[in-house]
Order: structure tokens, then C-alpha cells, then sequence
């Protein structure tokens, strides 16, 4: 329903994600992750997932995050920009399934990884960055110069699904996020064809100031209530 | 008298594309028309791309927001579950492939759906402001003009005289004579205005049309 | 000062452009358009501006916008999309000032010309975008395929002064847009090496929430506080 | 008996160069330190990756929003006139180069400023972080790092043989042995630590240093 995009449980909201899907998850660390979400997917028992998320290196104090997929052998590659802990004494569910050859690994900077999700929301195909030349980032990519300066040819990232996770929504999905919980899910909302969000608060379509709406409803197909106590 | 339709049977044409749930450009002039014509029951969401989702009715004089405005600088107001937003979501939005319908006006269209609506062939300088952008990025492009131009000649063209907005963009064309689908193989003449025949609307259309599934003018 | 970055009047505000500056003007015909900075720069009398500005075609309902700087006989160059009225009728400044070879027009599609900006700021050199392939706006440009869809290169744009407008402003230059004024304000405000804003309220740094701000004061350099009364 | 400098000796030299109004990023890890050992009357404001510009000291155990943190997911409070924003806005402001000061941490800094800080070459995989787009993006980039490694290798060398996470972008090394500019001529011993002499740092650095204009170092 167009007017009203609540689903009843995290179940039901990714019931259709299939195997190989592609999915977007929002969050940095614990915050701005949508744990509800992701515990529903594993229960899905997908395989051959790809998972575009910016850190997979064991969720630091977050309880629930892409691990529990990476554990549960769901996935094929990971494109991310935090895959290791600092220290080599810890070994990631990430790094454990690069070494064992379970899961590829595509490795991004961060920004580049932010800009590639925003250029496949935004329809724009690929950009040229300076961040990289002349690293293993740069590896088998196109080096030109623009404006006397070395970039990088880097393309746009899309996906089937985003899990993201918001503080407010209204029953159309126009959503709101609180202090460093934002990070990766506005942009992750505009680049999947799908779009699945956690959001701790609903209210009322027309209760959010129009100029506080941080990601509009048109990036937003399915919410679900997921109140703060019970995540 | 046999009349061709007026903007208001035009609007009330293209209003019937818009279904429950979408969310719709409407381009400068003639097109804003149909946000007074979508169907009961159905409740579609207006985008302007200067940074508002959710437009709604024009507000009465003591209602004026000097702050609300849409892409053609028309005082606005918002409907509940409404946002606005800087250039770039806004742009994002179009390009990006999020809005389901965009309705605009042409001076052209080709066999080929490529549109014509930014210059004047005779005019120097023109302005392109958002088409070329809603044109590309938009699910579906509905093309709404007068059939024929003042001095009778065709606006569905076998190639464009005028200037591209971009090539191969319109699915759907919306005239005071006819509704045409823009399909691989040709332009099919889907329905033709009340009194008017598939001969007579072929008369005035440049580019060849399929006439063998022409209907009744839908309405409400 | 970086603590308090008030400047006294409009005039002092715009003191340091020089004959040949690149100057982004933001706004929306008159909505989020810093009239008072431009009067208070056409007052400087200088000489082959280049503007960059969403439109040019005599502002509509906007009594002061970049037409004083044109009429003035100001401006070299003009990068805008919206150039002349709809009507042939009507002929607007640029349009005049294009036709007497005064001036010289950059044509670009709204949505690239705010790409290009956001480039400029955001360090991106250049994109691939589907706007404009087979039209005028491909003239001299390479076209690409990328990702089985023909792109075309667009670069980036900077300027040496963004003059934008905006609804409130602390005093470090954290900046709140009202309502369809933002536009394109607060990319504008990351794309110049000076960003002034115009700002109809003025609160104590720390009154705005955090989750809030719309453009980070980092981007703005000088604030000139305009009550709307006197705007 | 000489030591090497302490770490929070180290960030206060740091500190030192962080002037009033400035904007800057702090690595993770010792970089973090250096919030601590700003001047008295200046005012920074701290970057944080994850979308946080202002971030203040952490919290205590009861003022902890779990909606606010640094990229290192620590626990943090904001300063007056902090804001919050996406992914997005925080890189273009870290890659647009508007950022005044970035200090980060370092495996190894080379004569021409090249630095290697995102992965120990005898691991297989490793993290890249925001720092490549730290290293490019901000106007100045302070390396922050002990002088030597566990075993006594040089950390800055001649040439990086650690993987690099940019090239020639490093502006200032600050050990707990020196201080080193990188110049175009190459590294200028600025500063070295009380009771060190140039030779001595010489002897544990691999790259040679310009060791003509060695001052004091330089304290509060």
C-alpha cells in the first residue's frame, strides 16, 4: 500500500529477498543498524548473498550485525570498507571467510564507498576520485587526469534490497535519523530497487515537519515498527 | 461543430495514468493542469524539482508562503506526508529513476518518442531548466501538447525538427486530438477525441500511425 | 574570527571580490536568492564576473537577482539552465546580453549543474551522466558507455565565492533552510573557496540541534544577518 | 636515564599545530589523544567520519547517547555548535578538502610524505577505513606515530614497504623521538626530543634528514 508502508513484523518485510540477492545494509557500526532486519534474513537461510555495508569487522560493540550472515555461510562477497580489526589478534567473520575462501572480498575507502552508493541513487554511472591513485585501491582501474589532477575511474554501486534503519518514520515512509546514526542510510535508501526500513518511532503521515524529513518517502517501499526497547 | 479537446479534457486524459501511490512530475505549464484532474480514491504525490515532494493546491491569498514555491515559481502549498529537499536529492530523485510518471510539454515528438520542448528553432538562446533531466530519468514520459502547431503543422513528427529535450523518451503522447503509444515497432493510435476519426487525426500527424486498435476516448 | 563569523553589513560581506571573480548566486528564481549581497555587489562595480546560478531569465517574481549584475554590464560569463523566458516575447537580461555579445552562456541542464557543483565541493573531478546524450548539451563532450547505457563526462564547478541564502544561521555559520528556499544553497556553500551567507535569523551558537543543521559551518565563512523585513 | 617522549607528550606537540577556529579529523587510536592537548583559548572542532562535526569529551557513564559515537565507535558528547549528517555530506567535506588538519596514525612514513598506515603487509586482508580519502582530502596531514617499530625497524623510510594508503600527502611527522617536515628538498628534522640529539634520531631513521636548522622542542 502506497499510503501506508508499515509491515507487520521484519519477517514479512524480507520475505522476498532471494538467493544472490544484493543487499545494501545502512548502520556504522551498531549505530544506525537495522539488527531486526538482519536477524530476519538470516532466518530466511539465503545463500550466495553480496552485501554492500561499510563495516564487517565484528560489529565492535554491536551486538547483531553482517556477521551473523557471514557465520552462517549466507554470503558470496562483501563490498565494505572496514573488513579486519586493528589488531591481527582478532580475527573478523570476515577475514575467517576470505582466508577460508568462503567469501570475496571488495575492499573500498570509505568515501568512495559512500559516493558509489550515491551515484547509483542518484542515476549517475561513475566518477572520477582522487582517493586511491597509486594504492591497491587503484588496481586494475582506469587513471586519468581531470583538471591537472590524477583520479581514479570508480562506478556506481546498486542493489534489489537496502536494510536500513531510521529513529522516525511516517506511515509513507518519509524518515528521520538522530545524531551519528545517519551515516550510510539516506544514501543506501535511494540505491536499492527495494527499499526496507527499521525505524524505532511511527507517526502519523503529515506529524514531520516537511523540512526535517531527512530521506523523503518516494526512497522508502516498506517500514517496519521496531520500537527501541526491543532492538 | 467538431471541436478538438480542451486543456481540461487533455488533463483529465493524463490524470488517468496516474495510479494510486505515485509520485509524479509535473513540468511547467499545460501539465500542472492535471494535478487538478487525478481520479477519487487516488492519491498521488507531485514533485517539483526545485525541492518539494507533496505539492499541493495553490493556497488563497492569506495562505501564501514566500518560502513555498514550485519549479515555476507559482506560490504552492503542501499536502500531509509532504518534504522539501536541496537540488541535488531533488535531481537525484529524477535522474535516479524514482519518479514513476513525469508530464510534459512538447513542441515535438518523434515516431521514436525522442521530444522536442526546450527551444525554438528560431530563438538563439533557450533554457533547458530540469526537462532534459526528467526526461531521461523518469519511469515513464507522458508527452502533453496540442496536436498541431498554430499554423496547422503536425507536432508528431517522423524525425524532430526542433532542438532534442532526448532521444527515445516518451512512452505516452496526450494531444487535443488523440492519445498515441510510442511502441518499438510505431506510433499506435490508441484512442482518438470524440468525433474525430483515425483518418483525420493520420491527416495531421507527420509520422505514420498504426490504426488498427483504435478505441473510444477514455474517460472517468 | 572562527567563533564568530557575523560580518557587519552586506557590504563588508562582499569587500574582497575581485574584477573577474567566479561567483555561484544561490536560490530558485526569488526563493533562497541573497538579494542583498547582490545589490551590495553590483555596488562594487566590478568588471567579467563569471556567475553560476540555477537561473537567468529575469527572476520571475524575484525583484533582485543576477539581472542587476547583468543590466549593470558586469558579467562575462553565465552558467546557468534556465536562461530566457518561455515566451519569445520577452526577452530577459541574459538573453539580451548573449544576443549583443556582451556575455557568454554555458548552457546546463539543472540537475548537472547541480552535480557539478556538488563535485566541485565534494572533491569529485568528474561523472558519467545519461542527461543530455544526443542533444546541444553533448556538443564537445565525450560520451561513454558505462554499464551498458550511453553517459556522458560532465567536470566539476568551483568558484572563488558562493553568495547563498539561508533562514537561520548560529553565529560559527551553522545553517537551517526553510521550506523550497534550499535549493541549491547548501551545495553552493561547499563549492566556493569563500562561502557568505545571508541569513534572516541569527541564534547563539549551540541553539540548533545537532540533527538540524543543514549546511555544517565549516562550509561558511562570513554571515550577514538580513531580518526578512528589511529583505 | 632518556626515554622516548610519552604519548600524551607526543599529542601536545600535535596541539600545538592545531590553531584557533581550526576543523580537523583525528585518526583512530593515539590521533584521539590530541583532542585532550588543544591550547587554551583556541577553539577546535573535531571531525568524526561517521558524520559528526564537533564532537566533545566522552560522557559519563550516565550521560551516554547510544545514537552518538565517533568513527572508532566510542561513546561521545557534542560541543556547542556540533552537527550530525550522513555519510555523504562527511566525506565531501573530508575529500572536497575543507577539513583543516587531519592527524592520523602510521606503519611508516617515506622521504616524500607517502603513507602506509591501513595494513600490515603479512596480512592477508585489512581495513581501509576513511583513511585514503583523510589522507588525500585534508589541507594538511600530520602523521602521528612512534619513531620505531617493537623490533627497532625505522618507521620513516626511504620508501614505503608496507602497502600505501596514499602518496606523497604527509605534511609534518610528529614521533616521541622528532618532529620532521616533509619539504620538496625532503625531511627537515625540526624538532627533536629533550635530551636526543640529530644524530641519534638519524641513527634510528632511515630516510637522511636535513639536520641544519634543528630547534628545541616546542612546548606550551
Amino acid at each position: 500500500m502506497a499510503h501506508d508502508k508499515i509491515e507487520k513484523s521484519c519477517e514479512e518485510a524480507v520475505a522476498d529477498i532471494g538467493d544472490g540477492a544484493s543487499v545494501m545494509v545502512g548502520g556504522f557500526s551498531g549505530r544506525g543498524t537495522p539488527s531486526n532486519l538482519l536477524l530476519a534474513l538470516r532466518a530466511r537461510g539465503l545463500k550466495d548473498l553480496i552485501i554492500i555495508r561499510n563495516d564487517a569487522s565484528g560489529g565492535w560493540k554491536n551486538p547483531i550485525d553482517i556477521d551473523i550472515l557471514l557465520e552462517a555461510g549466507q554470503v558470496k562477497k562483501v563490498v565494505t570498507c572496514f573488513a579486519v580489526f586493528g589488531s591481527p589478534k582478532k580475527i573478523s567473520a570476515l577475514e575467517q571467510a576470505v582466508l577460508d575462501g568462503r567469501t570475496e572480498l571488495e575492499l573500498v575507502p570509505q568515501g568512495t564507498l559512500a559516493e558509489r552508493i550515491r551515484a547509483g541513487g542518484a542515476g549517475i554511472g561513475a566518477f572520477y576520485t582522487p582517493v586511491g591513485v597509486g594504492t591497491l585501491a587503484a588496481e586494475g582501474k582506469e587513471v586519468r587526469d581531470i583538471g591537472g589532477r590524477e583520479m581514479l575511474l570508480e562506478h556506481a554501486l546498486t542493489a534489489d534490497f537496502s536494510l536500513i534503519k531510521a529513529h522516525r518514520s511516517d506511515r509513507i515512509g518519509n524518515l528521520v535519523y538522530r545524531r551519528s546514526t545517519c551515516n550510510f542510510n539516506p544514501h543506501m535508501a535511494m540505491a536499492a530497487k527495494t527499499t526496507i526500513c527499521e525505524a524505532e518511532n511511527i507517526v502519523e503521515t503529515g506529524e514531520i515537519d516537511p523540512d526535517l524529513v531527512m530521506t523523503p518517502s518516494i526512497f522508502v517501499h516498506r517500514v517496519v515498527h521496531v520500537p527501541r526497547s526491543a532492538s | 461543430m467538431k471541436e478538438p479537446l480542451s486543456r481540461e479534457a487533455m488533463a483529465t486524459r493524463v490524470g488517468i495514468e496516474l495510479e494510486d501511490g505515485f509520485y509524479v512530475n509535473l513540468g511547467i505549464g499545460m501539465p500542472m493542469l492535471v494535478a487538478e484532474h487525478i481520479l477519487p480514491g487516488r492519491r498521488v504525490l507531485f514533485q517539483a524539482e526545485n525541492g518539494v515532494l507533496g505539492v499541493g493546491p495553490y493556497p488563497s491569498e492569506d495562505a501564501i508562503d514566500p518560502d513555498l514555491g514550485n519549479a515555476g515559481d507559482q506560490d504552492i502549498t503542501l499536502v500531509p506526508g509532504a518534504c522539501t529537499f536541496d537540488s541535488i536529492i531533488s535531481f537525484g530523485m529524477i535522474v535516479g529513476g524514482h519518479l514513476d510518471v513525469t508530464v510534459l510539454g512538447a513542441f515535438q515528438v518523434s515516431a521514436k518518442g525522442d521530444l522536442a520542448n526546450w527551444k525554438l528553432p528560431q530563438r538563439t538562446v533557450g533554457s533547458y531548466g530540469g526537462a532534459m533531466d526528467l526526461a531521461v530519468g523518469a519511469k515513464r514520459v507522458i508527452a502533453l501538447m496540442q496536436h498541431v502547431t498554430r499554423d496547422g503543422d503536425p507536432r508528431v513528427v517522423t524525425s524532430c525538427s526542433y532542438p532534442l529535450t532526448a532521444p527515445q523518451c516518451v512512452s505516452m503522447i496526450v494531444t487535443d486530438l488523440a492519445v498515441i503509444d510510442v511502441l518499438p515497432e510505431g506510433l499506435l493510435l490508441r484512442e482518438v477525441a470524440p468525433g474525430w476519426t483515425a483518418a483525420e487525426v493520420q491527416e495531421r500527424t507527420e509520422a505514420p500511425l498504426i490504426v488498427d486498435r483504435v478505441k473510444e476516448w477514455k474517460t472517468i
